[in-house]
């Protein structure tokens, strides 16, 4: 297998701002099945260690993998492991059931965001609700960041994974960069 | 803006979603039977109600579901929204301004 | 001398920090804390403007968002602004400002000619004149309306500022600063629930800033202060002021704007967001905008100096200025008597009080009469004198019930004129959510009646007029909204004792007749300023019929002006309830919509410009693109690149040598924006068959199929080739444009009609990047990428895949065309793009590989006569119109479209059919969109009979051709059709659309 | 009806202003009439003045449940153009054209009709296409056109940016010089005065309620000031017309939909023309008040509100500064909507129904003010004679069983 490069170049990161990052890619796999289906949900526990979320926009962590409730019978599988091993490994454990496993690996890009002025950034993005109140560390959700679809998990604090469509990753990426520029002009 | 309450997802803003125009228009059996008329009748005749009215939306930003909602054409106010399949939520008896 | 009218001590203005300024190219000095305003009434400056319609000289009217007059031409350059109310810009050094819609200056201006031909100008007159002659309105009349019409002047530069947007949701929003939105705010923060407060103003404190009250130990400075710091000591209230919630729309969804840096000197605002947009959702809302006042309507009240009292009060009290040294009060309430009582103190003269009602007796009254204040009860001003500034006012005794007053008159000298005709609670954002206003008899005023969203209203805008019920209503609000949002309001705290004079006295008086009935003679008794509509004009309208308060307001434009009519709205429906002799209510008010004050573009668009207008969407292999110097086509949101000129070539010339190399050698495309959705369960084949038109039930594993999807009404909206992955797994692709459309139709299908479907549909479009290698020579290519990779005919045909590794990388090789020649499409995840690409170049060096563009692809294509959906087809073209019966499935029961095409205009054979066209002149290339009809040269209208859809200069053929949609085309074959185009005519040739190789020999290489 | 001209101002100054009468009557409804029209919009008001000019007919009524002019009539851009891209549109509005062009004369009244020229704007490739086809078909048609390339924009507009790397680049532009836009309450004013002096009675204040039906052909209507008879009944009702058609008990292929508009501070002339482009929801002229007009994309849903959700017109403000950077800094001073009523083809039906005597014109969707005239003109022939004029015949309702659909949602994305 080839090195696969980072979507954002070199040259373009290195703009960003302190607070946003491209992550290196990571092993993604969409996963589809009935979560009223015990068949289904123990066999990717057994397989994963997951047990699925079927609460919406919550993350359940298994042993290299976490799953990020995306649909009632969908699920983003992430991890740092091997996502052909991951999708050869379901699909052994759930073969003759009605699923859909999907290498998505590169279908979107991660940024990280984080630090004192991730909440703001986001505010400035999304018309989703960040505020601790609503939204906590495990928590995920599938909405608009700027016009580009996206999944923002928070993973700490002030720290929040976002998921992007790889063909807007570079319109994420700038839009974010510029969102966080108004905190790096004294005032 | 209105603010839509994704059966799954919870209330979101209304640019997560896409419309999908009255519900509850179930594509004929077998079309083949259907004469020029009634074909028409399913493919362009719409209700369009003053008042409450069941139509569906898609969370096409979200968790990609369609699912409907009863909504009140003349204030906006929105009853309520039930899964593909369900049975909706009994009306409000005032007629909310509708007229 | 500067700032003669500056009062020597008090007011909330910073008198140690000199500010310099600028109007009117004068210089002038102000201080810190001051409106510009406030500034040039400290200097003596009262004309701002010109009206207009008459252009007569106008002044300052009010101290807030309310004024109707006083709008300047602010800044210059690329930053300037037309029409911003100087009551409402905070002063900052280096403030330059010039009246707007003068000429050539507002001393002397010379449209005031107008003012000559007022008679004429009345409402509507437009309407009636300016017909003739004919030719005359676009040649003159218009262009001189145009010229005349207008206040400032848009910048000619690109406006070097930024603003944004945010998103805020919270449980209570509070609108409103002032002393009862302070104690909603209060009450809701700590009751623990998530608070934001607004207030337009530069600082929080609403009317407190401008009147003197002891609350319990405090003045009201201390009072507000106290309340501001444990709101901002609150981490879940926010606190903004310099920010207008200007929209109250569905759902408790409410924009505010705020403006971060518009008091700021130019060089603090470098780099800083200038002005964000804030969009909030709210659980509850509490409304605590207080209320204007109100103008009186009496004969010329319109010269400069004739201000609101209240605002005489603010000015003098909140800024430290003396509108005027000599002033006349004009009241038909006692809450007006306390500017006279302040003026008074901070060394001003009242020359006298005229007060409309016959008795007028209480506190405030007594207080004057105490200050040997002139008290003239039943008497009104009827006439003013002044040209510039208000120099004097007639003043007579009231005959109850007349329409001239006849008394005698008595000239009172003064400088100043304040007035009061009540106060209007600012019911707008009420009435933006759809709240029902009701007329309140006794307090002369609409008061909202019951909410339509989740909401509070307290303080002024809710008929509580005393500071004493302000505190009360505004914490009950504020405790009832935190409450109707889970939370538990703490206990109410002691109410403060307060120091009030008793303020509510008033008496209805809309309009102050003169020495003639109103609309003759020469005095106006202005209702607008701001669009000169005066009482005879609404008069006038009633007249010839128009009725209804909506008319008026059209025909009149009372209302229609920058102020929205905060000052008139009420005055204008009030005058025309007694025309009509209909009671208030009745005659009802005009819509309130808004925004609540004008908001910039800039802010409206946010961030959402240039690039981030719409996202530009780009593949894996984009930079390559550019580095090479390709140049981009849009398509959809994704940037294609389009073709790939060399130094010195003509598009014309790249294209050729792109077309050619893909036709002999080897070409390469970037073909990853295709939308590709992976569909997969026991139903899918099913599936499938019910979305395309053709069958797929049979299709092999590893095999590829072409597919046309239509709507429902049998009209073809996409197409593309699908590939058999599994027994139950197919990978669909679709359009660029149409990917997302595309997924949504099937989920549609899939979860409303057919949920017993057992089928699974994701996205997979940024999975796979998909380099696209075409031509004889794309074999020998792939084999040195490939070299395990079986590619011999028998086990890699047309119309199959194979997975294998690529380049090293593992992939998945599609044996489709669009070219019609031997095409391998190979997909790999997306991540891997560029490194394919370039392996692929350099393996295809040796051919001379030649990457190409979606223009090359489109004229390669299009030799082949293969369709491109969008352009072949628009909406209105079914399957069987293209040419491609032998796709429509005869034995399948039934798939979307299907029965529609035998309605009666669907079936009919002479519908706009696909073919080609060949011009008699091979250099001649029809332009595309080129209409075409079978009859040259016949009169307009022309009977046509269809049009050209693509059509280009093809190298491989050495000659033009096209494809067009023609009538009963199929059936015509060989017969001569005829393109009038500007100046020429053009004859082609109706052919089959397959121009090269119709035997399809060329796939296999 | 008295003449006006500035002669008869000068003249009514000189007794200031007391003497003129009635632009129309407020009359009483009477308990019958040959012809009712339902609905007081232009085109109501309109079929009701050539009813009674060109078919001699006076005992028509208009009835209005609100004030006259005041739905659609009252809130559009007042854009006005003829070039629609297929046969069947361009003729009908090809004629309503010829009858503006008359019309301030023909009905005494200043319509303000500002022939200053319509650029639809292309910004793709395709955009591009469908411009030049839309400019040949209108040429072929006898429809003034011009097709524009970027530099011609320019010239023609010099405020557009037409920079190459814009978002959404200008890539030419469909010019219609007689194209422009005019007063949209002097149409109503106007219509309704001209038809007003030949005997029609407006009935403001007047809503009507019910279709009263006698063996399938109608009898009169039920309305909130009583029950009146009609032979005929044109509905002319706009975004209500599918209220009025369940009525009757028809139903109709038609939704309704907010539309929003809003308009600047007046400021000094800045743009002379009238820019529209679909593909990125800007419709902007300035009035002669000053202020700039624009005009949103229409919101998704179904309503009879009047109002829309406020994205979309921050949306269309984005596309507005991409196209014409230097509105930054101007500010938006109101912003309303209207209701319109669609049909799957985005073009208008006026057609008689499968009730003997009830005819609708509705349908006109996102651009009906231009065809107000047109419109009037043809649905008066329609209901007079009680068969469809040749230039309206194509957009019966029967068209929808067909197919014979007249899609002008290609050319014309937001049909303002
Ligand atoms: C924001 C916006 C912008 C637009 N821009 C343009 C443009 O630039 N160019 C263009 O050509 N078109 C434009 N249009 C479309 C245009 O406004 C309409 O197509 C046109 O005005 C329709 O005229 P009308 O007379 O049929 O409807 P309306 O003016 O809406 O009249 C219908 C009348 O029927 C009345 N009515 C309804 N129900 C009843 C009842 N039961 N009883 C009695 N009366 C009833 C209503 O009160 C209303 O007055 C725009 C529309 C909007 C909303
Ligand atoms: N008859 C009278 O004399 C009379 C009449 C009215 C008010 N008052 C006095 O005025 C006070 C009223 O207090 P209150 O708190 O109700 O009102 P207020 O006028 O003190 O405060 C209202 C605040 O809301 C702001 N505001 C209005 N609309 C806004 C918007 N859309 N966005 C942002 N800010 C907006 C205003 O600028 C103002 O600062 C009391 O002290 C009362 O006694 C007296
Ligand atoms: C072409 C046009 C120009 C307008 N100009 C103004 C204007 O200058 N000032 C204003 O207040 N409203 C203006 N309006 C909007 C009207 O005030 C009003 O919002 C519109 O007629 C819709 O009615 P409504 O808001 O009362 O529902 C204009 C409307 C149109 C259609
Ligand atoms: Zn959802």
């Amino acid at each position: 297998m080839a090195e696969t490069p980072w979507i954002t170049p070199a040259a373009i990161a290195e703009t960003f701002p302190e607070g946003l990052k491209e992550l290196p890619p990571r092993a993604q796999v969409n996963l589809r099945g009935s979560v009223t289906d015990s068949a289904f949900t123990d066999a990717v526990k057994a397989g994963t260690g997951i047990a699925l979320p079927d609460t919406p926009n919550k993350t359940a962590a298994g042993t290299d993998f976490k799953a990020l409730w995306l649909s009632p019978d969908e699920w983003l599988l992430v991890g740092e492991g091997e996502a052909a091993s991951l999708v050869q490994k379901l699909e052994a454990a759930l073969s003759g059931q009605h699923v859909a496993v999907n290498d998505v690996s590169a279908n979107r890009t991660i940024f990280e965001l984080s630090g004192p002025h991730s909440h703001p950034a986001l505010m400035k993005s999304s018309e989703f609700d960040f505020h601790p109140r609503v939204f906590a560390p495990g928590d995920c959700v599938q909405t608009l960041i700027a016009k580009s679809q996206a999944i923002v998990e928070q993973t700490g604090e002030t720290a929040f994974h976002i998921y992007v469509r790889s063909s807007f990753s570079r319109y994420v990426g700038a839009w974010l960069a510029e969102a966080l520029a108004e905190y790096s002009v004294a005032e | 803006m209105l603010n839509i309450d994704c059966p799954w997802c919870g209330k979101r803003h209304e640019t997560e979603f896409r419309y999908g125009g009255e519900a509850h228009i179930a594509r004929p059996e077998d079309p083949a039977k259907l004469d020029d008329a009634e074909w028409a009748e399913f493919l362009f005749m719409r209700t369009n109600t003053k008042g409450y009215f069941a139509e569906r939306w898609l969370h096409s930003h979200g968790c990609r579901r369609w699912f409907n909602v009863i909504r009140h054409t003349v204030t906006h106010e929105i009853v309520g929204s039930y899964k593909m399949g369900e049975k909706p939520p009994k009306l409000p008896k005032s007629a909310g301004g509708a007229k | 001398m500067t700032q003669a009218f500056r009062t020597t001590s008090g007011g909330r203005i910073d008198r140690k920090k000199a500010i310099t300024f600028t109007f009117n190219g004068k210089p002038y000095i102000g201080y810190e804390g001051d409106t510009l305003a406030s500034a040039l009434l400290a200097n003596g400056v009262h004309l701002l403007g010109r009206s207009f319609k008459y252009h007569r000289p106008r002044g300052i009217v009010a101290a807030g968002a309310e004024e109707p007059n006083s709008m300047v031409q602010l800044g210059e350059g690329a930053t300037t602004e037309p029409n911003i109310r100087a009551t409402q810009i905070s002063l900052y050094d280096g403030l330059t400002a010039s009246s707007v819609n003068v000429w050539p200056n507002v001393e002397f201006d010379i449209s005031a000619i107008n003012g000559l031909f007022a008679k004429i100008m009345t409402a509507g007159f437009y309407n009636k004149t300016f017909m003739w002659p004919r030719s005359m309105w676009m040649k003159l009349y218009e262009p001189v309306i145009r010229r005349a019409a207008g206040w400032g002047k848009a910048p000619t530069q690109q406006d070097p500022d930024i603003y944004d947007h945010m998103h805020l949701h919270v449980e209570v929003m509070i609108v409103g600063g002032g002393p009862a939105g302070l104690m909603a705010a209060l009450a809701a923060g700590r009751a623990g629930a998530r608070v934001l407060l607004v207030d337009e103003q530069s600082e929080f404190g609403g009317s407190l800033l401008s009147r003197k009250r002891q609350i319990g130990a405090k003045d009201e400075a201390g009072w507000i202060a106290e309340m501001v710091a444990e709101l901002e000591a609150m981490p879940d209230v926010t606190l903004l002021s310099r920010s207008t919630a200007f929209g109250y729309y569905d759902h408790n969804y409410l924009c505010v704007l705020e403006q971060k840096t518009d008091h700021l000197p130019a060089a603090e605002r470098v780099g800083k967001v200038r002005q964000r947009v804030w969009h909030v959702r709210a659980g509850q809302v509490v409304l605590a905008t207080g209320a204007h006042e109100r103008p009186l309507v009496f004969a010329d009240n319109d010269r400069p100096g004739i201000m609101l009292a209240g605002s005489v009060q603010t000015y003098v009290n909140r800024y430290g200025v003396l509108p005027g040294k000599k002033m006349a009060l004009f009241t038909n309430n006692d809450a007006a008597y306390e500017a006279a009582i302040d003026l008074q103190a901070a060394g001003g003269d009242v020359v006298a009080i005229i007060d409309c009602r016959s008795e007028v007796s209480g506190e405030l009254v007594d207080a004057a009469r105490a200050l040997d204040i002139e008290i003239l009860a039943g008497h009104a001003i009827t006439g003013t004198c002044g040209g510039k500034r208000v120099e004097s006012v007639e003043v007579r005794a009231i005959q109850k019930g007349a329409k001239v007053y006849t008394s005698a008159a008595r000239q009172i000298k003064c400088d100043l004129v304040a007035m009061s005709g009540g106060w209007s609670p600012v019911v707008h954002l009420f009435s933006q959510s759809q709240g029902q206003l009701e007329y309140d008899e006794e307090k002369a005023c609409f008061l909202p009646g019951t909410p339509r969203q989740a909401q509070q209203v307290a303080g002024a805008l809710a008929g509580e007029f005393t500071l004493k019920d302000c505190l009360a209503g505004g914490y009950k609000a504020g405790a009832d909204a935190a409450r109707a949002t889970g939370f538990t309001p703490k206990r109410k705290p002691a109410a403060p004792e307060i120091d009030e004079p008793d303020l509510s006295g008033i008496e209805p008086f809309w309009i102050v007749p003169g020495s003639r009935p109103i609309g003759e003679g020469m005095a106006k008794h202005f209702v607008d300023l701001q669009n000169d509509t005066t009482a005879a004009d609404i008069e006038l309208a009633v007249r010839e019929g128009f009725e209804s308060v909506e008319h008026i307001k059209r025909y009149t434009l009372t209302g229609f002006g920058t102020d929205q009519g905060k000052t008139s709205n009420i005055n204008a429906l009030a005058i025309l309830s007694g025309i009509l002799d209909k009671p208030i209510p009745k005659v009802g008010t005009t819509t309130f919509r808004p925004p609540y004050t004008p908001v910039s573009y800039g802010a409206l668009a946010g961030r959402n410009l240039g690039d981030w207008s719409d996202p530009v969407r780009v593949t894996s292999i984009h930079d390559w693109h550019v580095e090479n110097g390709a140049l981009f086509e849009n398509v959809g949101q994704w940037k294609r690149p389009w073709y790939f000129p060399k130094a010195g070539e003509t598009m014309q010339d790249a294209l050729n040598r792109e077309c050619l190399a893909v036709r002999s050698g080897v070409g390469v495309l970037d073909a990853s924006t295709l939308g590709k959705i992976d569909i997969r369960g026991p139903d899918a084949a099913e599936f499938l068959n019910r979305i395309y038109t053709n069958a797929w039930a049979k299709l092999g594993i590893g095999r590829v199929r072409y597919g046309l999807m239509c709507h429902e009404d049998g009209m073809v909206f996409d197409d593309g080739t699908t590939a058999r992955l599994a027994e139950d797994r197919f990978l669909m692709t679709t359009t660029t444009g149409g990917a997302a459309g595309v997924l949504d139709w099937l989920e549609e299908y899939l979860q409303t009609e057919w949920p017993e479907l057992k089928v699974y549909c994701n996205s997979v479009t940024e999975q796979w990047a998909t380099v696209s290698i075409a031509g004889p020579k794309a074999g020998a290519v792939l084999k040195k990428l490939a070299p395990d990779m079986d590619l011999s005919q028998e086990n890699f045909p047309f119309l199959s895949f194979k997975e294998g590794v690529v380049a090293g990388i593992d992939a998945r090789v599609f044996r489709i065309s669009f070219t019609g020649e031997l095409t391998y499409e190979i997909n790999v995840p997306w991540t891997c793009g560029r490194v394919l690409w370039e392996a692929v170049m350099e393996a295809g060096a040796e051919f001379d590989i030649t990457p190409y563009g979606t223009e090359s692809m489109h004229i390669l294509r299009a030799e082949k006569g293969f369709i491109i959906v969008g352009q072949e087809t628009d909406g209105t073209t079914t399957p069987q119109d293209l040419g491609m019966d032998w796709i429509v499935s005869k034995k399948k029961p039934d798939f979307i479209g299907k029965r529609s095409f035998t309605r009666s205009d669907t079936a009919r054979a002479d519908r706009k059919q696909l073919v080609g066209l060949l011009t008699d002149k091979p250099d001649d290339v029809l332009p595309e969109g080129a209409q075409l009809v079978f009859i040259p040269h016949s009169p307009k209208p022309m009977p046509m009979a269809g049009h050209v859809t693509s059509s280009y200069y093809s190298a491989t053929l050495g000659r033009s051709i096209a494809l067009a949609l023609v009538k009963g085309g199929h059936d015509r074959m060989g017969q001569k059709i005829f393109a009038p185009l500007e100046g020429k005519t053009v004859t082609a040739e109706i052919v089959d659309p397959v121009f090269y190789d119709k035997e399809g020999e060329r796939l296999n290489g | 009806m008295v003449k006006y001209s500035i002669f008869t101002i000068a003249r009514n100054a000189l007794t200031s202003h007391k003497n003129w009468p009635k632009q129309w009557r407020s009359p009483e409804p009477k308990s019958s009439y040959d012809v009712i029209i339902i609905g007081g919009g232009g085109h109501g008001l309109a079929t009701a003045y050539y009813l009674a000019k060109e078919h001699g007919m006076r005992n028509i009524a208009v009835l209005e449940k609100g004030w006259l002019g005041g739905g659609n009539t009252a809130r559009n851009t007042t854009i006005v153009r003829s070039n629609y891209l297929w046969d069947e549109s361009a003729a009908i509005y090809e004629k309503s054209l010829q009858l503006w062009e008359g019309l301030a004369q023909d009905i005494n009244y200043n319509v303000m009709l500002s022939q200053r020229g319509v650029l639809n704007l292309a910004h793709s490739l395709g955009d591009v296409r469908e411009g030049v086809r839309r400019v040949n078909a209108n040429r072929l048609n006898g429809v003034d056109a011009e097709w524009l390339d970027a530099e011609g924009v320019k010239d023609f507009c010099p405020i557009i940016n037409i920079s190459k790397t814009a978002r959404h680049p200008v890539l030419g532009a469909t010019l219609q010089r007689r194209g422009g836009v005019a007063r949209h309450d002097s149409v109503a004013w106007g219509y309704a005065r001209a038809a007003d002096a030949l005997g029609v009675d407006i009935i403001q204040n007047c809503e009507v309620t019910g279709i009263k039906r006698e063996g399938g052909k109608v009898t009169g209507v039920e309305t909130t000031r009583g029950d009146i008879a009609a032979k005929k009944i044109g509905v002319v009702a706009a975004g209500h017309s599918s209220v009025i058609a369940e009525m009757a008990g028809i139903r109709l292929p038609v939704t309704s939909h907010p539309l929003q508009a809003l308009v600047s501070e007046p400021i000094k002339p800045v743009i002379d023309c009238v820019v529209m482009s679909g593909a990125v929801h800007v419709y902007v002229s300035q009035s002669d008040k000053g202020e700039l007009v624009m005009g949103a994309g229409i919101d998704s849903f179904n309503s009879y509100a009047q109002r829309g959700s406020f994205h979309v017109i921050e949306h269309q403000l984005g596309a507005c500064l991409e196209l014409f950077p230097i509105f930054s800094r101007v500010r938006m001073m109101r912003s309303w909507g209207g209701i319109v009523d669609t049909c799957p083809d985005a073009s208008p039906i006026l057609s008689g129904t499968s009730v003997e005597g009830l005819y609708f014109n509705c349908g006109w969707g996102t651009g009906g003010f231009k065809a107000t005239p047109g419109s009037g003109w043809c649905f008066a022939y329609t209901l007079a004679n009680d068969a469809p004029h040749p230039l309206n015949a194509p957009f019966s309702l029967s068209r929808f069983e067909s197919g014979a659909l007249i899609d002008e949602h290609g050319a014309a994305g937001v049909a303002h």
